[in-house]
């Protein structure tokens, strides 16, 4: 290869080197819009809106269900709408999403029933919804491990000849795991259409971007593994939903894997039983919340005259029904059958499950007989 | 020293604190790092105020990967230090799984000797808190049955504490199992006075000469309230708790089992293979001919942990415990169940 | 089906490629991938010539990466794929303990059966080819010991045959431990008919009135050596090839076990908290009113993997085996060993 | 950061578009050498030619003693011999040393006896020297496990106060691995004063570089971590050597890791077990063979008249001798002595090991007589 086009190449795989960005804090559009991605429609955008009202709400829901005893605990994503709306709304039904645990509100967009979403997080079981009717892998726990899964699928869509895509989620502080690497390489090797979207909120519980990473910004990883890659402001819906839906097409083309790095904040502390004041001060919280995605957007779009008093009320009026609706279905005791616990181990039980499936009947049985008494 | 003075309520969680900053002050090789372990001072908050108290150089937040941990771990023990990290979760040590078994237990030996690693892996294992999938693991068997590695679990604050602190002189790389459920349970005890036995050793926690039962960690506690429970019932179990897995106080366990003449195993852990697999097989082994029935267990099922309003179904308690205890044929009637089929399955 | 016709003597390598071959035919979705089991064949020419036969499509090089293999075998199975994968030698499939533990055993139970895993994970595994250190683990109790897993293991050409084919197959992931000191083994079958019992079913490999000896994977051929060393002495041992350690065949041991009131078991791995601890512990549990002398343990001492000249001292062979039939007690006299404690040390 | 600034800190992370060279493959200097490097000194290039010719003696010898079967196994080096004397010349001896199964010519060149250096494939036992005398860790053979020790490691140099530098080196297949990721990661957080130096020999045993990524080079990988990277012939003793000094003085001087890529090839099979011919053609290696390391070496410094017919003569006799040394000492049958394999798996033995230290004892003790009737 001549110089001239390595160079070419290696310019082609690293992020712009500042965020991509169409709308600045107050809602206004940015000075020169970026170049190579096309804006958005004002439809889409409004219904990006629409979903990060609901999206904020049910996130504060949850949230305030903690505090009931309704949740055990609750990791927030208020202040990463953006991120979580146009993740989903960049990819087609027939995509793949694979979350993590804090990403519940980009499930209830995908269309996942509340109740379903919170089925971990209320105890009941590991995973409320059916994975393979809405394409969205369980919300995954172990850092990074998911991004191998969402590579795989990926390979497994192309190897049948389908052009669904596979989109991966995680924070900051999972790129650190040997897992992220291996998926990206794989990935870039095979060409499998997925999108590694990158959520950097600044922590991972107590552990600042700092200590995570001296790069000049996670999106330079991509590079390593020849994929291409794109660094976004995390707060700004318009570029958000900009450049994955850009990524998707160049994945769903053929063309191989995308990072797309989304700087964003977590306003909320790690989870309801966190303290994040142990580790960051107040300011800083304050100082973000002036980046708003929510609030950026709707000045965005009334200042462009598409949205409207109306509008917002009719979006918190859902939001509220959503709300309420939850309360009232997550407020109702559930319970859970032990011997359940037998069912799903493999789709035979052993002989050796079988017996321990007696014996917890039998002590069941007991327990009974004995509270009769 | 440890700061407390006389007898007075400790946490687990406070005795396993105490113990770093005294090691910490002692010696100046100690280091602990691990996620979070910082300014929040653990998720568990074990390593609370150390950063503060003894600064960044001995205490020090990694970026987010295990084997990273372990693995810088290894080399800077090579470098003369003696590291104590943290995993967040049982199932969150598990990507470090080939630092450890394929270095952390095999340096000494690869190097005969000229290469040692002090160094402790702390990991706050087990369920009963009502946490998620992975949050719960019961991982001890991985480890124990690893060559190389010593492996230890306190059941109460004053173990926790002198354990803790021999683990971090011990010369070898000690996995050091910290029971979740146990954390905030209070004890008395003075951290200043060692009461604890040395390192190694099994503690009779009660006298029975009906039986013997053989926990660890977890599941100490149940088995000491299922004592209290069939003493009631004129049945006097010997309760033994082990400390140590490895290595493993096979004369205390043995003596025990020779008096009473019955032995039952509890462990929190799915019951396959597990670490009460060992016991069973050992006592038989040993004590063969002073046995009146079969060394039974009572275990975690071989399922993956379950979602928190089952956990109560998946581990062992007194109930289970009790049940066992009936089938340890106390009348001279040997146990029919695994003769019944049909009728278990 | 398989290719070969009528009996003709195979080798284990060649049984488990013409497995592999078959299923690739048989079964559209069925993938091969890892490190080197591409052009080069694998390490150990298990997927030789597939590449070439089949196309990259069905099997294909990856990056190095144990971790990766497995995960990207985990999506492209929730995908609808059958992935069989390799892990080059039992010590470098750790790095991949996280997926493996994690979410191979547990994303069917996560999600109620929605999602499946249907995938192979093949291991050549355990010693005695003079490996350096890595290459030789008996890592069979890690697997076994996590539930969600079947763990196989075969110890004949026409097992390594039907059970690979079982396994892929079967709607659950499996660990696929092949016996490396097995693979050149011949012997006479023909892979055409199954002979061959069905998964989950133990073999009598050798029938005995005196005493059971379990065994499995590699050490099967040493248990039928030392069967035939005790014939010579009047003493008649039936051997018990276990084939799938998960799901267990408690009812083969058990009722051998019965008839001959002595149960010996032998594994190559370290002995503690092995599968013959869980082997032991069961047996003991299940039959002990039938037994003449504690069940018995054969195994490799509790040590990091030998050297190459040394493995022959760690490997449980014919003389140990016999040694512990000695102590099985026929003579009706209890074994003194661990009573003379001094003595032993 | 300003977007100038910001531009600066990225191109101070990227390799140079092509790797470093000063000679050509037929010894003759580039045309322009390469800025930023100092070149060697006559002194250092006439030293590092000695070893070269040692190691290469040293290597054929060990292929050879493993068609003799005096050695179970031996991967060879030749054709790395550049990377493999560069290496441990840039280093000080009281720095560490980490490397692979590959990397037993860099160990001879550090000055560890060449029989030592062979125990462990000779089977006697799993590492001949003493890794704390010498500062070489046992050769590793879980790939890039190694990297993170070889961290930890220069970070407790720093900890201490001391100067020591770490070099880990590795080949193109382990920079896959999740370790080899990891490890830069902490590195550079840290700031730990390591070299991490990747011997890219084209093939990891059967798998080609184009089936282990698609990065422009591995070298981009430096960049995602925040570490300064660069690329070199790793042919062309004088930019290897030139490279790694650099990077061992920027690492000492306290400015963090470095990671430096070598382009070399492996003339040989993976190991004298592997057949080659599966999986690449001769006229490959052919070509390579042009490349050879140690004529160009040789031709260079002859054509500076830095090399005469009689020093090539003292080196070849030197090697002889080695070869020949090792040839005898390889050949006397050792022992290894069973009951050892009880004693360094803890400093002080469990009871359980006490027990089965009794049980081989007497098992030996009954062979000992069964063979003495
Ligand atoms: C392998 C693994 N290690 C540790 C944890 C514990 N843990 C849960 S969330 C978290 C922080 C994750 O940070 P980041 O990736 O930035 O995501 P965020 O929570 O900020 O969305 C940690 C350490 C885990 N879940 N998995
Ligand atoms: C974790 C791990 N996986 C697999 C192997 C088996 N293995 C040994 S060498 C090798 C290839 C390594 O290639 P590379 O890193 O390029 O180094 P090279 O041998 O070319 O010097 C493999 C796969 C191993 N040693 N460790
Ligand atoms: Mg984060
Ligand atoms: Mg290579």
């Amino acid at each position: 290869m001549s110089v001239k086009s390595l160079r070419q190449t290696v310019q082609g795989l690293l992020p712009s080197l500042t965020p991509v960005r169409f709308v600045a804090e107050d809602g206004t559009p940015v000075a020169k819009p970026p170049a190579g991605y096309r804006e958005p429609s004002v439809q889409a955008l409004r219904e990006a809106y629409r979903r990060m009202v609901l999206g904020r709400r049910f996130d504060t829901q949850a949230t305030a269900l903690t505090k009931q005893g309704r949740l055990a605990v609750y990791p927030s994503s208020r202040g990463q709408e953006a991120c979580q709306i146009g993740a989903v709304l960049a990819l087609r039904p027939d995509d793949w999403l694979f979350p993590t645990y804090r990403d519940s509100v980009a499930l209830v967009t995908r269309g996942i029933d509340p109740v379903e979403v919170l089925t971990l997080l209320r105890g009941d079981w590991h995973c409320g919804y059916d994975p393979a009717a809405t394409r969205v892998a369980p919300q995954c726990t172990p850092l990074a491990t998911q991004v191998l899964h969402a590579t795989g699928m990926a390979e497994a869509q192309r190897r049948k000849g389908e052009d669904g895509v596979a989109m991966a989620l995680t924070g900051d502080g999972a790129t650190s795991e040997g897992d992220f690497h291996e998926a990206l390489n794989f990935a870039a090797v095979l060409r499998a259409p997925v999108v590694f979207f990158v959520q950097n909120n600044k922590y991972a519980i107590s552990v600042p971007l700092a200590r995570q990473t001296a790069a000049p910004a996670l999106a330079y990883k991509g590079i390593g593994y020849g994929v291409r890659s794109e660094q976004v402001d995390g707060n700004d819906l318009v570029a958000v939903l900009a450049v994955l839906t850009d990524a998707v097409a160049h994945a769903r083309a053929g063309h191989g894997p995308v990072l797309v790095e989304a700087h964003t904040y977590r306003m909320d502390a790690h989870t309801n039983a966190d303290d994040a004041t142990r580790y960051r001060d107040a300011e800083e919280v304050e100082r973000w919340g002036t980046a708003d995605p929510l609030s950026r957007l709707e000045a965005h779009l009334r200042a462009r005259g598409a949205l409207t008093d109306a509008d917002a009320a009719a979006a918190r009026e859902e939001a509220e029904a959503l709300a309420a609706d939850l309360r009232t279905r997550m407020n109702a005791d559930t319970t859970a059958d032990p011997m359940e616990l037998f069912d799903h181990v493999y789709a035979e039980p052993t002989p050796q499950l079988l017996e321990q499936r007696a014996q917890l009947a039998a002590e069941l049985a007991e327990t009974a007989l004995t509270q009769e008494d | 020293m440890a700061e407390t003075t006389q007898a007075t309520k400790v946490t687990m969680a406070q005795a396993l604190n105490t113990a770093l900053r005294d090691a910490l002050r002692e010696d100046d090789r100690v280091l602990v790092f691990g996620e979070d372990v910082g300014p929040l001072g653990g998720v568990f908050r074990i390593t609370d105020g150390l950063t503060r108290d003894f600064g960044e150089e001995r205490c020090f937040d990694t970026p987010l990967a295990e084997a990273g941990i372990v693995g810088l771990a290894v080399g800077m023990a090579m470098g003369g230090f003696r590291p104590v990290v943290e995993m967040q979760f049982d199932a969150f040590a598990y990507p470090a799984f080939e630092q450890i078994a394929s270095h952390v237990a095999k340096l000494r030996n690869r190097t005969r000797g000229r290469l040692t690693l002090p160094m402790v892996i702390r990991i706050p294992y087990a369920g009963g808190i009502g946490g998620v999938e992975h949050h719960c693991d019961s991982s001890e068997a991985y480890y124990a049955h690893t060559p190389g590695l010593k492996v230890v679990t306190p059941a109460t604050a004053e173990d926790a504490y002198w354990l803790l602190r021999d683990a971090i002189a011990d010369p070898d790389p000690v996995v050091f199992l910290e029971p979740k459920k146990l954390y905030w349970s209070r004890e008395d005890t003075d951290l200043e006075r060692r009461g604890a036995l040395p390192f190694g050793r099994a503690a009779v926690r009660r006298e029975g000469r009906d039986a013997t039962v053989v926990a660890y960690g977890p599941s100490v506690p149940v088995a000491l309230a299922a004592a209290e429970a069939a003493a009631a019932e004129g049945i006097e179990l010997e309760v033994v708790d082990l400390r140590t897995i490895v290595p493993f106080d096979d004369e205390t366990v043995t003596a025990s089992v020779r008096r009473t003449g019955r032995c039952l195993v509890v462990q929190e852990a799915q019951g396959f293979a597990g670490v009460g697999a060992e016991i069973a097989a050992r006592v038989q082994e040993r004590c063969f001919h002073s046995l009146a029935a079969p060394v039974l267990r009572v275990a975690g099922f071989d399922i993956p942990y379950p979602p928190p309003k089952l956990e109560h179904a998946h581990l062992p308690g007194v109930d289970r415990i009790l049940d066992a205890v009936d089938r340890l044929q106390f009348g001279d009637e040997p146990d029919t169940r695994h003769l019944l089929k049909g009728a278990v399955a």
